[in-house]
């Protein structure tokens, strides 16, 4: 049974760990900012998952396996909001933004444009 | 294996430190500086500093980067180029840093229990802390109850730390409050 | 303009959860990591959240200022209090044995007071600190 | 196990920190920034697994829930550039 335990948990540490590979080589190489949202969100979710799935059966019934819980939840919650904000400013933007304006100039433009 | 994750971290942590010197967008030296408190939190984490690391998370995360960009909301959110020749403060960087590395091998290697600070009064707080004080984590009875007043020092000069800067950014309060009231009394 | 509208609700969904963090993390720093500090910073953080997600009027009303700095030098005086009241009940300064007929809880009643002290501290001042560079600013 | 985990976890490390550094845009900083945060979190757990100390996860929580409030201050700033501005002023 033990062995049985250490075996899935060893499997999803290792897809976990490809995941979390993959993903950070899509936020290395991919061009744009949306493509590179897309290679985060692939670590936040399968990699994350599938590695805190594993430390979990790892762990057993104890309050680490409690507080592993409440780590995916809270990943689950908060990191799609900030990749959802993240797309969002990027597309309110038009183009790639430069950073030499000045920023008051900025803010005026686009709270007219929100307004 | 931890010695290798402290390389790597501190490999990570230096490749940081030197784009942020060379960064000139200011918005890009705030997120590259909350990378490094990640960083260094897990840094600290390796370390054993379980407090220290969480209040380098809970600071760096969120409070660093917000009063940052605080603070650039005051300026430009571009770094001007320097005036003046890069060389002189090389050179005193170069100087005071091999200063202190030359300072530091005098030092007793990392962890090792016969240095002079865990000779003096360590053993105490490691062998009495939990009959003394009853909280088993030694880190906050030294804190709190050892060392009450560097505490209350470390609090007050928050405090005073915080009444500065209010009086520093805050010079147009007295207009601030007949506007705060006057918004009381629209409501 | 409803931008934010999945930013909004999940910040109302995180909000508790932070703030309850925040409580554990205050109450659980004598037996794991944290303390008073890490707990006033994560309470300031949630309603520098709130600013940052409904706007400054909205943290101010969850907050409002003069609280906020007045609760400054409360900490303190909480901070200070406790060491004169060791030194009323016989003791020396922040000396907690006294503060309980045995020791032992004594001193643990010192320390969650005092990190009480150092919380509410901390919190106000970043709150407050982030209330001036914004409103210097706007 | 966990040695390979926290190994694959330090590349990813490396490359997120290195797209950090480069990121032309501030959004590609950003989105880095937010990766190397969640990054540590699974470092964190893998290390406290790997010691066998598995304890210290409340500082992993503490990133969780604050990593979102930086990045959302950052993306603010960027497109309000005021920490303040309050999207209901404009009804």
């Amino acid at each position: 049974m033990a062995l049985a335990i250490d075996v899935a948990s060893g499997l999803l540490i290792a897809a976990g760990s490809f995941f979390i590979l993959v993903g950070a080589l899509a936020l290395f190489r991919l061009p744009d900012v949306y493509t590179r949202a897309h290679g985060t969100s692939i670590i936040d979710t399968a990699g994350a998952g599938f590695l805190i799935l594993g430390l979990m059966l790892q762990a057993g019934f104890t309050l680490v396996t409690l507080k592993l819980l409440f780590l995916l939840a809270i990943s689950f919650f908060t990191l799609p909001v900030i990749g959802h904000a993240l797309a969002r400013a990027a597309l309110h933007e038009k183009i790639a933004p430069k950073l030499a304006e000045d920023r008051r100039g900025r803010g005026r433009n686009s709270a007219g444009d929100g307004a | 294996m931890e010695s290798l994750i402290n390389m790597v971290l501190l490999t990570l942590l230096a490749a940081t430190t030197i784009a942020i010197v060379g960064q000139r967008s200011l918005l890009g030296v705030v997120i590259l500086a909350s990378v490094y408190s990640f960083l260094m939190a897990s840094v600290m984490i390796v370390l054993d500093a379980v407090d220290v690391a969480m209040t380098e998370a809970s600071v760096g995360a969120a409070i660093s980067t917000v009063l940052l960009l605080g603070a650039l909301h005051l300026t430009k959110t571009r770094e001007e180029a320097p005036r003046h020749g890069r060389l002189l403060p090389l050179l005193l960087c170069a100087a005071v840093g091999a200063m202190l590395v030359w300072g530091t091998l005098v030092l007793p290697p990392f962890g090792t229990p016969d240095a002079v600070i865990h000779q003096h009064v360590v053993p105490r707080y490691i062998n009495e802390t939990v009959r003394e004080t009853g909280s088993p984590n030694i880190v906050t009875a030294v804190l709190a109850d050892y060392r009450g007043f560097d505490t209350l020092g470390e609090t007050t000069v928050i405090f005073i730390a915080g009444i500065g800067v209010m009086l520093l950014l805050g010079g147009l309060r007295r207009r601030d409050r007949a506007q705060d009231s006057a918004a009381e009394d629209q409501r | 303009m409803n931008f934010d509208l999945i930013l909004r609700i999940g910040t109302k969904l995180i909000l508790p959860f932070i703030l309850l963090f925040a409580i554990y993390v205050q109450f659980h720093g004598e037996y794991g990591p944290g303390g008073g500090f890490q707990a006033g910073v994560i309470v300031a953080a949630v309603i520098i959240l709130i600013a940052i997600t409904f706007g400054l009027n909205a943290a101010k009303r969850v907050a409002p200022r003069g609280l906020v700095e007045r609760m400054v030098p409360l900490g303190v005086l909480i901070y200070a209090g406790t060491g004169i009241a060791g030194l009323l009940l016989g003791g020396n300064y922040l000396d907690y044995g006294v503060l309980l007929p045995e020791p032992v809880s004594g001193h643990l009643l010192g320390i969650f007071a005092v990190e009480i002290g150092v919380a509410v501290t901390v919190s106000s001042t970043m709150v407050a600190l982030f209330y001036a560079f914004v409103e210097r600013g706007s | 196990m966990f040695a390979g985990a926290a190994a694959a976890i330090l590349v990813a490390l490396a490359l997120a920190v290195l797209r950090a550094i480069k990121g032309p845009t501030v959004f590609d900083r950003a989105l880095a920034g937010n990766t190397v945060g969640s990054l540590a979190i699974l470092l964190l757990a893998v290390f406290g697994f790997l010691t066998g100390r598995p304890e210290f996860l409340d500082i992993g929580i503490t990133y969780g829930l604050l990593n979102l409030i930086g990045t959302l201050a950052v993306l603010k700033f960027f497109r309000h550039g005021d920490l303040a501005y309050d999207p209901e002023e404009e009804r």
